[in-house]
C-alpha cells in the first residue's frame, strides 16, 4: 500500500436507535481525490459526510485521516472543511468576518488572518466582496464564501454537502465548472455528496454510488456509466435512464422474443457465463439511429409516443413491444408521436444483468 | 491490498477477519453521564427550576397548616398536622360582606364570562388575523398598527372611557351592554385582541400564499378558504390563543369588578375579597388555598397543552 | 417596447369593447372589509378615540366625573412637580430596563439549555412555564410572603443560625423595586423561555454545524452566531415584555402597595390613584397621556418599520 | 325589589355590621339586600361605583365617606334626593353632631343617609406591654414619650404603624389636633392657612411625628389591623388609629380598661372628629326603586338599626337619642365627648380627595425616607395646604 | 385569423407599488395550445399567470378567456385551473377531498363529482390513492393530484407554476414526459411558467420569454433555439450557453482578429445587412470537433480549460484567444486541460447580433 490514503473508513456502522443508516462501511480515498458520494435521497450520504467531519458520532468503526485516526477528535482538528448545502454562512457577518472567524477563534494572529483570508479571496475571486453581509450576495456568491471559509483554515480535507442543489440550473453548470477548476488548483482532496447524478459524473475522479447504507459501486464515471456493477447503479446512472430489457442469455446470445443478440464484444465479467434468465441495459444515448441503422449489429423497431426536442437533442419515448423504451437522438431529428421507428444496437456497449441478483455479468 | 477501498465493502461479507481493526479510538466516543458539562447543565436547571417551584411549594403547604402553625414556623417547613379546612374554608365558607359562599359563589360566574369571552375574542382575533394576513386591502396594516400600539395601554387608562362607549352604545342599540355579560365578554375581546390578532396574523401568513391561492381557483371565497382551509390547519395558534385568553380572562380582577353586578362577580373578585379582607391576622392558609383554587383552571390547561403551546408560539409569535 | 408589440399580436390589437366593467373600488372584496370591521373599529373607535378622549380630558380639571372645563397645561405642571410622579417614572425606568435585560438573559439561557437536547426537557419546560398561568395577583401575594423578614426566606436563614442575615426587599425603600423584580421574573420569564424556544428551534442545524467545524466553543456560538441571527424572536420578545412593564400594577399592588413609602410606586398605580383616589381625573388622564406619549416614541417607529414597509395587495 | 348595596366593609366587624343592616332590610321590608362587597378600601371600590353610576347601571346604594367625595355626583345629578326622607324623619333634630347632615347637603338639599361616626383621635395602648417594661400606662403623648426608652429596653416596639400611607396621613391629622391645638387644625385644614402650617405649632407636630417614626422601626407590617395585632400580642405598645381598631379587640376578646386602654385626642387635647360612612343613593328613573332607596335610606336611621349596626362595627352611632346597648369604657369616652359637643369636622369633610392623596403621598414619603427632616416635610406640607381648594 | 384564441391579454399592466412588474403585456394564446413562460427569477412569470388566473389584478389592460372579457371575475368563473410549485394541496383532507373541494364549491351534484373524481383518477392514475392524504404521497403522486384538482373541474385553461421544481432531476424528467402526454391526451389550453428551459423546450407548442415585464420572443421552441431575436434570448436558451465573439461585419462577412467568417448560408433578418459592429453567438453543441473540422467552413483552435465528462456527451471549457469559450462533444471524446483543439464553425447555424441593440441580424 504505497499511495498514501486521505481518508480510510473501517466498518464503519451508525445507528439512529433502530435505523441502521450505516452499515459496515469501508471507503478509501486518495490524496487528492476528488470523490462523489452519489446516491438517492435518505441513502446516508450526509451522514457518512458527518460522520467524516465528526459531527455525528459513529456507533462503531474508524475514521483516519491522513492516517491518523480521529474517530474521537473534535471536528476542527481534523483537518477538514466543510460547505453546507444551504451554505451556513453567519448571516450578520460580513463575508470578512465569515472567512475570520474560525481563525480569530484559533487565535491565530491577525496578520497571518488576513494574509489567509485575502488569498482565499483571491482565488475565489470575491475581493470586491468582502465588507458585504451575506444576505446581499447571490447564491453562487454565497457558494464562493462558503467554501472560503474552508479554505482560510487550510485543511486536507473539503467536504461538500449538496452545495449546489438550491441554485438554479445555469448557475449550477457555472459553478460546477469552477469547483472542478478550484480542485484541479488546490490539489485537495474533496469529498462531495450530491444526488445529482451530471455533477457526479462531471466532478468526480471517482464515484461512490450509495443505497441504503452501502457502497454499491466505487468507481471512475467512466465505468460507472459504461460498466454500472449492478442494475441498481446502470439505472440510476443516466438520465433519461437505461432500458432494461428482461430475456434469457443462451450462450451469449440475449434472446428476447423476436430480438435475438449475440453479445459478440461484449465484455463479460467471467470468462464463461452460464445460461440463465438475464435482463439487458441499453442506454438512451447508445440506441443507433438514422441511417446508421443499417450497419447495426441488431435491429429492432419501436413505436413513438412522447418526443421532447431539446435544443441540442432530442429525446424519444416509445415503446418496445410492452416495454417503454427511450432514446436520444440528434436535435435536428424530426420524429412524430405514434411514428415507427427503425433502431440499431450495439451489444458491446449494452450491459447485461443477472436476473436474480442483478449483477453486472 | 492495492488500490481498492470498493472490493472492501462488497467482500467485506465474506471477509473472514472483517471486524478486524487498527487499534486505537474506534466507535461513538466514550461519555460519560457525569461530564462537567453536564453537571453544570443540570445544576442550572435544577436550581433554577427550585426557584420557579419554591412559589408554588409554599402555597401548596401552607394551605395545608392550621394557623397556630404558620404563625410559630417558617413558610417553607411542611405542615406538621396537614388540615384540609383552609380549602373548605377557601371555596365554601369564606366571608365577603354578608355572603359565606367562599369562592364557589364566582366560580361559575368565571366559567360563564369565561366561555363566551374566549369563544368571541378568539373568532374576531381569528377572522382578522386572516384577513389581515390573506386577504390585505389599502389601509389594512394601518388599523394594525393603530391596534398593536393598544396592546402598549394600561387598562386602567381606558376604564372611563369604556365604560361611556358601553353606555353610548348600549343605549343606542337599545340594550344594556355595561353591566351585562355581553358588555363584559366586549371588553375582553377589544382587550385581547391586539395580541391575538399579531398571532393569528403571523401564523396565517406562514401558510402558504399558494394554498390560499388553490382554494380561491377552487371557488371557496372568504369564509370557504378560513373554515375549510385555514382553520382546520390552525390547531397550535388556537391553542396558544386559548392558553392566552383562559390565562388572562380567569385572572381578569379589574374587568370583572366594573363591567359586572354583584352578582354575577367572577371568582378573582371573590379571591381579591378574600385576600384583602382583613380578620385579624390573615389567614394566609385561607388566602394560599383560595389562590390556589382560583390558578386551578389556567394551571389545568397549561400542564394539558404544554407541548402544542410550544408549538403554537413557534408558529405565531416567532415569524415576524 | 417594438419586440414586445411585433412578437405578441397582430391585428386586432384594436381593444375589444371591454364588456365587464372594472367594480368600484370600495365594494371590490367587500367581505373582507366587512370581516375586519370589528378590528377597525376596536383599534379607531376603543384605542384611538380612547386615547384622545383621553388627552383631550387631560386638559381640564375634572375630579371625580369628566367635565370639559379647561385648564391648559396645569394638570401637566402639577404632574412633573410632584416627587411621587418622579419617583414612579424612576422606578418604571428601573424595573423595565433590569426587567427587560434579565427577562431576555433568563429566558434565553433556559431556552439554550432545554436545546441541548436533555432529557426532561418537558417537565422542565412546565416548570418554568406555570406562574404565567397565574395572576399578578396571586404572584405578588405569594412572594410578598417568601420575601416576608419574619416568615420568609429571611427568617429561615436566620433560624438556621445565621443571625445577621438580611434579605428584607420589600420593607426596604433602596431595594423595594429588586423585591418586585424577583416576583415579575418568576412570573414573565416563562413566556419568553417558550419564545426563544421556538426561535432557537427555527435556526438551520447546519449553522451548529459549522461552527463545530470552524470549532468555535458553544457559548461563544450563542453570543457571536446564534443571538444576532435570532433578531425577530427578539423583538417579539421585547414587544411582549415592554408593553407588561408598561402596564406593571397589579403586581405592586399586590406586593408592595406602593410601599414602603412611594419606593415602589409606578405610573400606572400613579395613574389609578390620581383618578380613583385622588378623584383627580385630569391628572390621571396627564398622567396616562404621558405614558402613552411614551409609548408612541418607541413604538410608531417600530411599528412602521415592521407593518408598514412590506405592503401587499390581494 | 332587589336592592344591589356596594361597599367595602369585608373584614371581620365591618362584615358583622353591614349584616345588620342586610338582615333589616329583608326583614322589615319587600325589599332583598344583594350585596355588593368589594375589598381593598375606598381606592379599589371607589372607580367600581363610579363606572356603574357614569355607565348608567348603578348600584340601589353604595358606600361613601362622609365629606366631599360624592360632591361630583350631586352636582352632576346623579344621585338621588333624600330632603323629603330628612325631613319626615327629621333627621335634622336627631343626627348629632350637626355637621355630620351638614356633610350630606348641598344646596340645600340632603343627598345621603350617615350611618355611623368614626374618629381617628384614638390612641391604643396594651396594658401588658407597659407592665413588661416596668412603666405605668402613659395617660397623654407626652407621658408616652418618656416611657419609650423602657419600651425599647424591654424589646417592645413602643408605637405600632402599618406602612400604608393613609395610616401614616391619618396618624399626622391626630397628632395635628392633639399637639398644635384645635385652632391651628382648623386654620389649617378648614382655613388652608399656609402661614401656620408653617408656623411652630406645626412644628412641634412635625418633630413628634418624626419621633414617631423612630419609635415605630421595629415592627413592620402593612396592614392596619395587623399593627393592631401586634398591640394585642403586646409586641408593640401603642398605636394611634381610629376606633374601628376597638372590633379587633373585641374580636381578640380583650376588656378594655384591663388588657388594652384609650387616649382619646392622646390624651392631650379631648375631642373627636367625626369621620364616618354615609350612603347615597343613585339616580335609576325608576319610581318602584326610588321608594325602595328611600325605604332604606330610613331605616339605615332608625335607632334598633343603628344600635345593632354601630354595636356590631364598634362605631358611635349618628343620633344622640340611643343608647348601645353594652358599651366599655372607651366607647363611653367616645359618647361622652361626643354629648359634650367635643367634635370637629373630619379632615375628609374639610380636604379634597385630591389633597388628601397628596397629603397621604407626602406623609408616607416623609415616614419611610427617614433622610427627609421634619423642616423639609413641614414646608411640602404647608405648599400643598397652599395650593389646596 | 380564423383560429379560436384560448387566452388573449391585452395592454396588461401591473405594479407593485412603485414597481412595475408588468408593463404593457400583450400576448395571444391559441386553443389547445402549450404554451411556455420562460424568463430568469424575477421577471414576472408568475405575476402574469396570477393575473390570468384573477389572483392578482391588473393595474390596467384586459384579459380575455375564449373571447369572454373576465378581467374582473373570480378566479372560480374563469374556467382555469391552475397548479402549484408546492402543489398546495389541502393537507388536512385526502386525496378525494382535494379533487371534490372545487366542485363542491361550485355545488355539483353528488353522483356527478363522484364520478368526475374517479374520471380524474383514472387519468392520472390515482385511484389507489384517493383515501390517502397528501402527506402521505411522494412528490411525483402530489403532483398528479394537484393536476387532478384542475382536471376534475372541466377547465378550458390549465395554469402551471413551476410544477416541476421542487422534485429531483430523475423525476422532474419522468413527470414532464407525463405531462407532455397529459396534453396529447386532453388537448387543453395549457400556460407553463418554469425557469428551467430544458422544460421549456421540450413540453412547449411556443414559448414566450420574458425579460422585466415583457415579453422577448414567442415562438417555437426550434425557432427560439435556432433564430433567436436578440442576444438575450440566445443567451438565455441553451445550456452551456451560446457563445458570443465581438467583431465587425464587413459585406457580410464576419471578422475578428484572425477569424474571418463568410456568413454564406446564414438567413439574414433583412436582405441587406449594413456593416456595423456585430457579435457572432455560437452554441456549443453546434461548434464541429474531431475529424469533420476538416470539411468545416470556418476552422479555429481552442485552449482547453475544464473537461466535464457527462457520459452521453463531454462539455469543454476552454479559451477562444481572451473570450471563454464552451463547447459540447460526444460522450466518447477524450481530451485533456492544457490541450489545443482544433474547431470548425458553420456559419449557417451561427446567430448573428447587432452589437448596440442586440437585435437579430
Ligand atoms: N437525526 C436522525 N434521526 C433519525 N434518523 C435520521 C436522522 N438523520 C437522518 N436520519 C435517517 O437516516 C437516513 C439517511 O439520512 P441522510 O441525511 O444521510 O440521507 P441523504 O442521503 O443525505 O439524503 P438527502 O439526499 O435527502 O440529503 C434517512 O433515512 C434519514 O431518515
Ligand atoms: N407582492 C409583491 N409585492 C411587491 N413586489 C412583488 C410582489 N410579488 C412579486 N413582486 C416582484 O415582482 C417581480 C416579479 O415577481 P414574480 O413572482 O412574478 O417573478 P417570477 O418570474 O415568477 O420569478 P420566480 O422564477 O422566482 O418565481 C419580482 O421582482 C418580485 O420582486
Ligand atoms: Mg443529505
Ligand atoms: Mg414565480
Amino acid at each position: 500500500m504505497a499511495e498514501q490514503h486521505s481518508v480510510e473508513i473501517r466498518h464503519l456502522d451508525l445507528d439512529f436507535g433502530a435505523v441502521k443508516v450505516l452499515q459496515d462501511l469501508n471507503l478509501d480515498i486518495h490524496e487528492g481525490e476528488f470523490l462523489v458520494l452519489l446516491g438517492s435521497s435518505g441513502c446516508g450520504k450526509s451522514t457518512l459526510l458527518n460522520c467524516i467531519a465528526g459531527l455525528l458520532e459513529p456507533t462503531d468503526g474508524q475514521i483516519f485521516i491522513k492516517g491518523r485516526n480521529v474517530t474521537w477528535a473534535e471536528p476542527s482538528d481534523r483537518g477538514i472543511g466543510m460547505v453546507f448545502q444551504s451554505y451556513a454562512l453567519y448571516p450578520q457577518m460580513t463575508v470578512r468576518g465569515n472567512l475570520s472567524f474560525g481563525l480569530k477563534n484559533a487565535k491565530v494572529p491577525k496578520a497571518e488572518i488576513e494574509k489567509r483570508v485575502n488569498r482565499a479571496a483571491e482565488i475565489l475571486q470575491i475581493q470586491p466582496l468582502l465588507d458585504r453581509k451575506p444576505g446581499a450576495l447571490s447564491g453562487g456568491q454565497r457558494q464562493r464564501v462558503a467554501i472560503g471559509r474552508a479554505l482560510v483554515r487550510d485543511v486536507d480535507v473539503f467536504l461538500f454537502d449538496e452545495p449546489l442543489s438550491n441554485l438554479d440550473a445555469k448557475l449550477r453548470a457555472d459553478l460546477r465548472v469552477e469547483l472542478k477548476r478550484l480542485h484541479q488548483q488546490l490539489e485537495n482532496t474533496m469529498i462531495y455528496v450530491t444526488h445529482d447524478q451530471v455533477e457526479a459524473m462531471t466532478l468526480a475522479d471517482r464515484i461512490a454510488i450509495m443505497k441504503g447504507g452501502q457502497i454499491m459501486q466505487l468507481s471512475t464515471p467512466d465505468e460507472i456509466y459504461n460498466r454500472p456493477r449492478n442494475k441498481y447503479v446502470a439505472d440510476f446512472i443516466g438520465s433519461p435512464s437505461m432500458n432494461f430489457l428482461d430475456g434469457h442469455l443462451e450462450n451469449h446470445v440475449f434472446k428476447r422474443g423476436d430480438l435475438v443478440m449475440p453479445m459478440t464484444g461484449y465484455e463479460f465479467a467471467a470468462p464463461k457465463v452460464a445460461d440463465r434468465k438475464a435482463t439487458i441495459g441499453i442506454r438512451p444515448e447508445h440506441v443507433i439511429t438514422g441511417e446508421l441503422v443499417q450497419g447495426a449489429p441488431v435491429k429492432s423497431e419501436i413505436l413513438v409516443d412522447v418526443v421532447e426536442p431539446m435544443g441540442s437533442d432530442t429525446l424519444v419515448w416509445g415503446n418496445m413491444g410492452d416495454r417503454p423504451f427511450r432514446l436520444r437522438m440528434d436535435g435536428n431529428a424530426r420524429v412524430k408521436p405514434g411514428e415507427r421507428l427503425p433502431i440499431g444496437i450495439d451489444p458491446s456497449r449494452a450491459s447485461l444483468f443477472d436476473a436474480s441478483d442483478e449483477t453486472r455479468l | 491490498m492495492s488500490d481498492i477501498g470498493m472490493l472492501n465493502t462488497v467482500k467485506a461479507a465474506e471477509d473472514p477477519v472483517r471486524r478486524r481493526l487498527d487499534s486505537g479510538p474506534r466507535g461513538a466516543r466514550p461519555k460519560r453521564a457525569l461530564s462537567r458539562g453536564n453537571i453544570i447543565l443540570y445544576g442550572t436547571l435544577l436550581v433554577v427550576s427550585l426557584y420557579y417551584l419554591l412559589p408554588l411549594y409554599v402555597m401548596i403547604v401552607t394551605s395545608l397548616k392550621g394557623m397556630p402553625e404558620i404563625r410559630a414556623g417558617n413558610v417553607f417547613a411542611p405542615p406538621m398536622e396537614i388540615t384540609f379546612q383552609p380549602w373548605v374554608k377557601a371555596w365554601a365558607e369564606a366571608c365577603t360582606g354578608v355572603n359565606c359562599e367562599g369562592l364557589s359563589r364566582g366560580f361559575w360566574n368565571s366559567v360563564r364570562i369565561l366561555i363566551p369571552s374566549v369563544i368571541l375574542s378568539i373568532t374576531i382575533a381569528c377572522i382578522s388575523g386572516y384577513t389581515l394576513s390573506k386577504w390585505k386591502f389599502k389601509g389594512s396594516d394601518l388599523f394594525f398598527t393603530i391596534l398593536i400600539v393598544g396592546a402598549f395601554i394600561p387598562y386602567q387608562v381606558m376604564l372611563y372611557p369604556i365604560v361611556i362607549m358601553l353606555r353610548e352604545v348600549g343605549n343606542t342599540l337599545g340594550v344594556q351592554l355595561f353591566g351585562s355579560l355581553t358588555g363584559l365578554v366586549l371588553v375582553h375581546s377589544v382587550f385581547g385582541m391586539p395580541i391575538l390578532t399579531l398571532l393569528f396574523r403571523n401564523y396565517f401568513a406562514s401558510i402558504p400564499d399558494e394554498l390560499f391561492k388553490a382554494a380561491r381557483v377552487d371557488g371557496a371565497g372568504f369564509w370557504g378558504i378560513l373554515f375549510r382551509i385555514m382553520l382546520p390547519m390552525s390547531l397550535p395558534i388556537l391553542v396558544v390563543a386559548m392558553i392566552l385568553q383562559v390565562t388572562g380572562i380567569w385572572n381578569d380582577f379589574l374587568f370583572g369588578v366594573v363591567y359586572t353586578r354583584a352578582d354575577s362577580y367572577p371568582m378573582t373578585v371573590q379571591l381579591n375579597n378574600i385576600v384583602n379582607s382583613v380578620q385579624g391576622i390573615k389567614e394566609y392558609n385561607v388566602n394560599m388555598a383560595a389562590t390556589l383554587l382560583t390558578g386551578l383552571v389556567p394551571l389545568f390547561i397549561y400542564f394539558v397543552s404544554g407541548k402544542l403551546f410550544v408549538r403554537g408560539i413557534a408558529a405565531g409569535a416567532v415569524k415576524g | 417596447m417594438a419586440i414586445a408589440d411585433t412578437t405578441a399580436t397582430d391585428d386586432r390589437v384594436a381593444d375589444r369593447p371591454a364588456s365587464a366593467k372594472k367594480p368600484m373600488r370600495l365594494f371590490r372584496n367587500l367581505m373582507p372589509k366587512l370581516a375586519l370591521t370589528p378590528m377597525a373599529l376596536t383599534a379607531v373607535v376603543v384605542f384611538l378615540g380612547g386615547t384622545i378622549w383621553t388627552v383631550v380630558y387631560s386638559f381640564t380639571s375634572s375630579g371625580l366625573l369628566p367635565r370639559l372645563d379647561w385648564v391648559g397645561l396645569e394638570q401637566y405642571d402639577r404632574l412633573w412637580s410632584t416627587t411621587k410622579w418622579i419617583v414612579s417614572i424612576q422606578n418604571l425606568a428601573l424595573y423595565g430596563f433590569l426587567s427587560l435585560i434579565f427577562t431576555l438573559v433568563i429566558g434565553f439561557t433556559l431556552a439554550a439549555m432545554l436545546d441541548r437536547k436533555i432529557r426532561g426537557e418537558a417537565v422542565f419546560r412546565t416548570i418554568f412555564l406555570y406562574p404565567f398561568a397565574l395572576s399578578f395577583i396571586v404572584t405578588g401575594l405569594v412572594w410578598q410572603w417568601i420575601l416576608n423578614p419574619d416568615y420568609g426566606v429571611q427568617g429561615v436563614v436566620r433560624s438556621l443560625g445565621w443571625e445577621s442575615f438580611t434579605f428584607n426587599p420589600l420593607n426596604n425603600p433602596d431595594i423595594v423595586m429588586y423585591g418586585l423584580l424577583i416576583a415579575g421574573l418568576w412570573q414573565g420569564t416563562g413566556l419568553i423561555m417558550c419564545i426563544m424556544l421556538a426561535g432557537l428551534r427555527g435556526i438551520d442545524e447546519d449553522i451548529w454545524k459549522a461552527t463545530r467545524v470552524d470549532g468555535i466553543g458553544t457559548v461563544k456560538t450563542y453570543v457571536q452566531v446564534i443571538i444576532p441571527m435570532m433578531r425577530p424572536v427578539f423583538v417579539t420578545s421585547v414587544v411582549l415584555i415592554a408593553s407588561g412593564i408598561i402596564k406593571l400594577y397589579d403586581l405592586v399592588v399586590a406586593q408592595t402597595s406602593g410601599g414602603p413609602g412611594i419606593s415602589s410606586e409606578v405610573p400606572a398605580k400613579y395613574v389609578m390613584t390620581a383618578m380613583f383616589g385622588g378623584q383627580n381625573l385630569g391628572q390621571g388622564f396627564a398622567a396616562s397621556s404621558m405614558m402613552l406619549l411614551g409609548v408612541v416614541i418607541i413604538l410608531v417607529p417600530w411599528a412602521f418599520l415592521e407593518f408598514g414597509g412590506r405592503k401587499k395587495r390581494v | 325589589v332587589e336592592m344591589e348595596v356596594m361597599h367595602w366593609w369585608t373584614s371581620g366587624g365591618e362584615a358583622a355590621a353591614v349584616a345588620q343592616f342586610a338582615e333589616a332590610l329583608n326583614n322589615n321590608t319587600d325589599n332583598t339586600w344583594l350585596d355588593g362587597a368589594i375589598a381593598g378600601g375606598g381606592d379599589v371600590a371607589r372607580p367600581v361605583m363610579v363606572s356603574r353610576i357614569i355607565g348608567g347601571d348603578p348600584p340601589a346604594a353604595f358606600q361613601f365617606n362622609h365629606g366631599r367625595q360624592a360632591e361630583e355626583l350631586v352636582e352632576a345629578g346623579l344621585l338621588l334626593d333624600l330632603t323629603d326622607v330628612a325631613e319626615e324623619q327629621n333627621w335634622a333634630e336627631i343626627i348629632n353632631p350637626p355637621s355630620l347632615l351638614e356633610a350630606c347637603t348641598y344646596d340645600g338639599r340632603v343627598y345621603c343617609a350617615p350611618v355611623n361616626i368614626h374618629s381617628w383621635q384614638w390612641m391604643w395602648l396594651s396594658n401588658a406591654a407597659f407592665e413588661t417594661a416596668g412603666v405605668e400606662v402613659p395617660q397623654s403623648w407626652t407621658e408616652f414619650v418618656e416611657t419609650v426608652p423602657a419600651l425599647e429596653e424591654a424589646g417592645i416596639t413602643p408605637l405600632a404603624m402599618g406602612g400604608q400611607a393613609w395610616q401614616q396621613n391619618g396618624s399626622f391629622g391626630v397628632m395635628a389636633i392633639a399637639l398644635a391645638g384645635e385652632e391651628a387644625w382648623l386654620a389649617v385644614n378648614r382655613d388652608k392657612d399656609a402661614e401656620v402650617a408653617r408656623g411652630p405649632e406645626y412644628a412641634r407636630v412635625f418633630e413628634a411625628f418624626g419621633a414617631a417614626r423612630d419609635y415605630s422601626a421595629g415592627l413592620q407590617v402593612q396592614d392596619w389591623n395587623q399593627a393592631t395585632n401586634a398591640v394585642i400580642e403586646d409586641t408593640a405598645a401603642a398605636q394611634i388609629m381610629g376606633d374601628w381598631a376597638q372590633g379587633e379587640f373585641a374580636l381578640a376578646g380583650e376588656v378594655a380598661g384591663e388588657d388594652y386602654s384609650c387616649l382619646p385626642g392622646l390624651g392631650e387635647v379631648a375631642v373627636l372628629d367625626t369621620g364616618g360612612d354615609a350612603f347615597f343613593f343613585p339616580v335609576t328613573g325608576d319610581p318602584e326603586m326610588e321608594a325602595a332607596q328611600k325605604e332604606l335610606a330610613a331605616l339605615l336611621l332608625s335607632p334598633e338599626v343603628q344600635v345593632a349596626f354601630n354595636s356590631a362595627k364598634g362605631s358611635l352611632p349618628i343620633r344622640g337619642d340611643v343608647d348601645l346597648t353594652t358599651v366599655n369604657e372607651c366607647t363611653q369616652k367616645g359618647l361622652d365627648l361626643l354629648a359634650a359637643g367635643q367634635t370637629l369636622p373630619s379632615g375628609n369633610e374639610l380636604l379634597s380627595p385630591d389633597t388628601i392623596t397628596q397629603l397621604n403621598d407626602l406623609m408616607t414619603q416623609f415616614w419611610n425616607d427617614t433622610s427627609m427632616t421634619p423642616a423639609d416635610v413641614q414646608e411640602q406640607y404647608a405648599q400643598i395646604i397652599e395650593s389646596a381648594s
